[in-house]
């Protein structure tokens, strides 16, 4: 005998026509999509709208065609689980890169941006005038 | 019963009908599904792993009883300590308490028949076996020597033979996440009658936590091995700085799922304490609630700490206060644990047994353990501890400390359930004494040369350090000891150990009320729950109830 | 179990209480495994977020100038469609049309193949232009760190989604011969109804390759 | 207190301030972690002498937890490991943030040795030497492996990534000689890969340098220079100019002001550039190494995105050549004598 978790009823059972109109609006993202690439929206909004969209196709496909709309909750969960334990990893790593001492990172075209404060206070232009190129062994002359 | 079995061991206790004697033959063995047969399959293979790695670790030993050259040339050694530490890791502490005691206990404790995919369950033990086979190919023809972290770009570039041993590794984890998949169906949907998730055994939360991160944590390490993989065998470049690559992002992937493991390898421990606690002190949990959510709190929290791992490594600053004051956090779930376990003790009634005396080590040590896992958490210190010896001692103490003390602990305290036999109580305190005592001579003196500054991963190391060295190997030898101590008895009590009986602790654990050793269907009637386990507040036995109507044909 | 006197009765492992304790961990299960092969694809992902972070403009340009958007476009209606009719095939098994499900399975099967066809001719043209991962990387056009990261990592992430189609192939093809002999109906259709969430997250992987890839 | 504790916990000696405070904190730590841990053990023991089975048939009263107990149990360890975080990340930031006026040391690591550049010459194998109360910044790179530069008396770490530079900072007060370890698993050669860190008092080290800057000695080491193919008697400037001669650089930039194919690379470094598509950038080492490896990033306003990329063809070691070059090309600058190479003689063990 099972326990309460079984009792729910058959789960309902939707015509093939609601199988349809989920391709019929999965197609239309797909052409939104495209079109939305093509209009050169300019960083970092063309990533932005491409992933909106491809999420709610996800959605789509995962509540739908996945059946997680009219199944028990812990299908649910455990889908929604998987998709925290993404956005962490994924999150927490860009952070880092994001926010590292510039130098760290490899050599690249963003090398610049996001630069801490410990990187500004290195030298600041003018500090070395008095001495030469890299002057060692000598405090630079300031205040 | 299903069949009426000749008997095999030619005594009272194996006639009986049980699993052990349902079916004969090598055949019955290895095509099994049943989980009690799949856990002494996964007792008997991951504990010739865990000699193998002892033996590892003993080499390591002697190699640096003196500060130059020992016993073995720089190159074998780096390979000892890298086959030391995936051997353990991925072969010993993540399967063992999980496939033997979670496969074996998990069921009973539910009233269920089965885990949930018997065929999955023994697929996964051919999965561990493969990748096994892998790695131990892979050692024969070359060995790695890249540390068991496989940090990029050594391991990219290095010519020893990588790419088996990360196959294996790759391999095994699957095994790991089938049988994660099967305990999270197993607890959620073969629960029996009246088994509503607040009455269920904490060892069964325990295990239930531990797959979770098992199921979640496991692909990304197959992954990034095989990327790694990847790269050594064809020089995709996917770490490769010279292509610009970062071989940060291979640390952030691999702890990622390593960190998280270190939970893999000790919540099964913890499964284990809980339930010998209960039994041995004769005492509900004090604090169940908080003890089983516990588990769910360290399998959630394990996953954002990975970062702490990276406080050295060029990581930034901003990321190491997010991961530092969240791995603040983690350690608080194991303190409510180590509270409300030593508080059960309150007006308990103790009896004092070898899987007791594991018990009292465990808490010590995992306390220390886990404290200066904080302590390594906390950013400033862990700049000077990272990679030196006080690392090593603070995981040995967790891992050996921990897990291989819950580990005895559960195979004293399940033994005669398992075999129906009781082992020498007496050889088993001496053992459980000398095991304490090694393991205390073994790794203290390593915090200490950690202080001092010793990194790990050291073939030959200045003078300084040689009287620590000295004391560590000599705590490793009484460990060896103490562990073969083990093993002799527990061989010898299989044929002459005294018959067990169904319940020889009293023990008020669900596991307990099925003949032992079990039957092959392991109960007649299916079990009724009426309550929580280890509920001593009663004289007489309390077994669940049984309902009238027989079992299904 | 009245409803089921047309047909054989379901088979019910031993260890189970009924059929719906059955099929609800026969789900459970693949939605777990489901969960797994997310995390898998998860440090893909995560590479590529990086990659893409600190090379971000060759990226760019080397999504523009070395993959073909056609050929990604149609492989996206392609596996949508053929997502569809896995729904559906598994939609007419439920109600008892074996022949009709099967059939559906075979038009996904062939949509399968095409998809692998298309992909096939992509990394013609990838290997026949030195479009290729790390160290075999030779396209003149675009250089500069990161541009071979990309290749490695489209490489990598299609190469895999690849082997999961075919796996996938595999899986419906087997759930096709079943249907066709009528083995699933109203009570049990468990095994055709994982088959087809497994196709399904393959479908859901590619939605998010599409536009990493292909579009930006 | 101090010493007694720093020889209880087997600590080295502290050569700085910083080493002094991580000290004081480690102290606390391993004291309420000693004491939490004999605490939890000595409990256990009173219990199990007080709460001992008397018979086997004993039965148990059911002892269910107050809230209070569970709030105790998390608060008391949650307040004292927040305390450690609030303690010692200020410490953390403080070990990540350089003072300003720090002197730039250059540390290459490669298998299995440790090499330190001064922006003025001469470079040294395997000893540091830096001047006591003098803040030091050293930005580390590694030709091969990730490698780790450990100073435990300066309770210091920091890896060393190949192909990007990290940086730490230390101010060592107590002149003396110190042990550099490597502390991330390079190998064979892992555990001997050992150094020195030698604290020189400000004017012994003042002279040591114009000594090291004027002799010449004609010490090489053969391991070095096999792979670098560069004479190690040049110091980094130099370095940096035969190759960016070699590299060709100058067929495109000048260093004398006049404008050619690309920017001038006189005053260059710390300039702000006006780029071609209206931001600014600062010119400094990260914008130099960008330049060399992605040039058509930043396009500076007025000229072609001609250059080509030195991605993979430029070993990092060299980057760092040019670029401190490059730094010392400035109108201001007082003309430096040619160093006439490394007096230093690197001390072999």
């Amino acid at each position: 005998m099972p326990n309460g978790e079984h009792q729910t009823a058959l789960e309902p059972h939707h015509g093939a026509g609601r199988y349809v109109a989920v391709w019929v609006a999965l197609c239309a993202l797909t052409v939104g999509t495209l079109l939305a690439s093509r209009l050169s929206l300019g960083p970092p909004w063309h990533l932005l709208v491409a992933l909106a969209i491809a999420a709610a196709k996800a959605g789509l496909v995962a509540l739908f065609f996945m059946h997680l709309w009219d199944q028990p909750g812990v299908n649910r969960l455990v889908f929604a689980t998987s998709l925290v334990f993404v956005a962490l990893l994924i999150g927490l790593v860009l952070l880092d890169s994001a926010t590292r001492f510039p130098l760290a990172n490899p050599p690249n075209e963003r090398t610049l941006r996001f630069e801490p404060p410990s990187f500004e206070t290195h030298v600041q232009p003018g500090e070395r005038e008095q001495g030469e190129p890299g002057a060692i062994g000598r405090p630079p002359a300031r205040e | 019963m299903v069949h009426d079995a000749p008997a095999s061991a030619g005594s009272a206790v194996y006639n009986t009908p049980n699993y052990l004697n349902a079916e004969i033959g090598v055949r019955s063995w290895l095509l099994t599904r049943d989980h009690k047969r799949i856990a002494i399959m996964y007792l008997v293979l991951t504990t010739s792993a865990f000699a193998l790695g002892g033996i590892f670790a003993m080499l390591i030993r002697i190699e640096l009883l003196t500060p130059g050259p020992t016993i073995m040339s720089a190159l074998t050694y780096n390979r000892m300590f890298t086959l030391h530490g995936v051997i353990m890791i991925f072969l010993f502490m993540v399967p063992a308490i999980p496939g033997i005691f979670g496969n074996f206990f998990l069921p009973l404790m539910l009233g269920a028949q089965d885990v949930a995919f018997p065929r999955l369950n023994l697929l996964s033990v051919y999965l561990y076996l493969t990748g096994a086979v892998i790695a131990v190919w892979g050692m024969i023809h070359g060995g790695a020597d890249t540390g068991w972290t496989f940090y990029a770009p050594y391991s990219t570039t290095t010519p020893t033979q990588v790419v088996p041993i990360l196959l294996g590794a790759f391999v095994v984890g699957f095994s790991s996440i089938v049988t994660g998949i099967n305990f999270i169906v197993t607890t959620h949907t073969m629960r029996g009658p009246g088994l509503t998730w607040n009455r269920m055994p904490l060892f069964v939360w325990s295990i239930y936590a531990t797959s979770v991160i098992q199921v979640l944590a496991t692909p990304v390490l197959g992954m990034v091995l095989l990327l790694v993989a990847i790269e050594h065998a064809f020089g995709f470049g996917i770490f490769d700085p010279a292509r610009g690559g970062d071989p940060v992002l291979f640390q952030h992937l691999f702890w990622f799922y390593s960190h998280p493991a270190v939970y893999i390898m000790v919540l099964p421990a913890m499964a284990v304490i809980s339930e010998v606690v209960c039994a041995f002190a004769r005492k509900n949990m004090f604090g169940y609630k908080a003890v089983a959510y516990s588990s769910l709190g360290i399998a959630f929290v394990g996953f954002f700490t990975w970062g702490h791992h990276l406080f050295t490594s060029g990581q930034s600053t901003f990321d190491a206060g997010i991961f530092g004051v969240l791995s603040m956090f983690v350690g608080i779930f194991t303190a409510i644990k180590v509270f409300n376990w030593t508080a059960t003790l309150y007006q308990g009634a103790i009896k004092f047994t070898a899987p007791f005396a594991y018990v009292c080590g465990f808490l010590f040590f995992l306390v220390f353990g886990g404290m200066t896992g904080v302590a390594l958490a906390t950013v400033s210190l862990d700049v000077h501890w990272q990679d030196t010896y006080f690392v090593v001692a603070h995981f040995h103490f967790i891992m050996v400390g921990g897990t291989i003390m819950a580990f005895l602990a559960a195979i004293h305290y399940w033994w005669p359930k398992m075999f129906g036999r009781m082992y020498s109580e007496g050889w088993a305190l001496v053992a459980a004494c000398l095991i304490i005592l090694g393991f205390n001579a073994t790794f203290i003196p390593q915090f200490l040369l950690g202080n001092m500054g010793m990194p790990r991963r050291y073939y030959s190391y200045p003078a300084q350090f040689w009287p620590l060295n000295v004391a560590s190997t000599a705590g490793a030898s009484l460990l060896a000891f103490g562990f073969l101590l083990v093993l002799t008895y527990l061989l010898i009590s299989l044929r002459h150990g005294k018959v067990a009986g169904p319940n020889p602790w009293g023990s008020r654990g669900f596991e307990w009320n099925t003949p032992s050793p079990p039957s092959a269907l392991n109960f007649p009637v299916p079990p009724v729950f009426t309550h929580g386990p280890h509920d001593y507040t009663t004289g007489a036995e309390t077994p669940p109830e049984a309902p009238g109507e027989p079992e299904h044909a | 179990m009245p409803e089921l006197t047309a047909r054989a009765a379901p088979p019910l492992a031993h260890h189970f209480v009924d059929m719906r304790q059955q099929t609800e961990a026969a789900r459970l299960g693949m939605w777990l495994f489901l969960a797994s092969e997310v995390l898998l694809f998860t440090g893909l992902f995560t590479a590529y977020s990086i990659y893409r972070y600190l090379y971000a403009g060759v990226f760019e340009e080397a999504s523009r100038k070395g993959v073909e958007l056609w050929a990604g476009t149609t492989n996206t209606f392609v596996l949508i469609t053929s997502s569809l009719t896995v729904a559906l095939a598994i939609h007419f098994a439920r109600l008892g049309r074996g022949k009709l499900a099967a059939a559906l399975l075979g038009v996904s099967l062939l949509l399968g193949c095409a998809f692998l066809g298309i992909k096939a001719i992509e990394y013609a043209n990838h290997f026949h232009e030195g479009q290729l991962p790390g160290k075999f990387y030779t396209f003149a056009e675009v250089q500069g760190p990161g541009a071979s990261m990309f290749f490695t990592l489209y490489f990598i992430m299609t190469g895999l989604h690849g082997l999961h189609v075919i796996a996938g192939m595999t899986v419906l093809a087997v759930m096709a011969v079943r249907a066709w002999r009528e083995e699933f109906g109203p009570e049990h259709y468990a095994p055709i109804e994982i088959a087809g969430l497994y196709w399904h997250l393959v479908d859901l992987i590619w939605i998010f390759l599409y536009p990493l890839l292909y579009l930006i | 207190m101090n010493e007694l504790m720093r020889r209880m916990l087997f600590l080295p000696e502290q050569a700085s301030q910083y080493a002094r405070d991580v000290d004081r904190l480690h102290y606390f730590v391993i004291t309420t972690t000693m004491i939490a841990a004999t605490g939890v053990g000595l409990t256990v023991l009173w219990f199990f002498i007080r709460f001992r089975r008397r018979s086997e048939a004993q039965t148990t009263p059911r002892v269910e937890p107050k809230t209070i107990h569970e709030v105790l149990f998390i608060g008391v360890p949650l307040s004292f490991f927040l305390l450690w975080f609030a303690i010692g990340f200020p410490q953390y930031v403080r070990l990540q943030t350089p003072p300003r006026d720090a002197m730039d040391v250059y540390v290459q690591a490669k298998k299995w040795m440790w090499k330190f550049s001064y922006a003025g010459g001469p470079n040294g194998i395997d000893v540091l030497h830096v001047p006591a109360g003098r803040p030091v910044r050293l930005l580390l790179t590694s030709r091969d492996v990730i490698h780790s530069f450990f100073v435990p008396a300066l309770r210091l770490k920091q890896d060393v990534l190949p192909g990007r530079y990290t940086q730490t900072w230390f101010n060592a007060d107590k002149p003396g000689r110190y042990e550099l370890f490597c502390a991330e698993y390079c190998g064979m050669g892992h555990s001997a890969m050992l150094g020195e860190v030698v604290v020189m008092r400000p004017e012994e080290f003042d002279a040591w340098l114009a000594d090291a800057r004027r002799s010449g000695s004609p010490a090489v080491d053969a391991a070095m220079t096999e792979e670098e193919h560069a004479d190690p008697r040049q110091s980094l400037t130099q370095q940096g100019e035969r190759l960016a001669a070699e590299y060709g650089c100058f067929k495109c930039h000048t260093v004398d002001g006049t404008r050619h194919i690309g920017p001038t690379w006189l005053d260059l470094y710390r300039k702000t550039e006006k780029l071609s598509d209206g931001k600014t950038v600062l010119a400094d080492e990260g914008y130099l190494t960008e330049s060399m490896m992605d040039p058509r990033a930043k396009i500076v306003a007025g000229y072609q995105p001609v250059m080509p990329t030195y991605q993979g063809k430029i070993p990092a070691p060299e980057v760092a050549a040019i670029v401190e070059f490059i730094k010392s090309l400035r109108t201001d600058a007082v003309k430096v004598e040619p160093s006439k190479g490394p007096v230093y003689a690197p001390i072999r063990k």
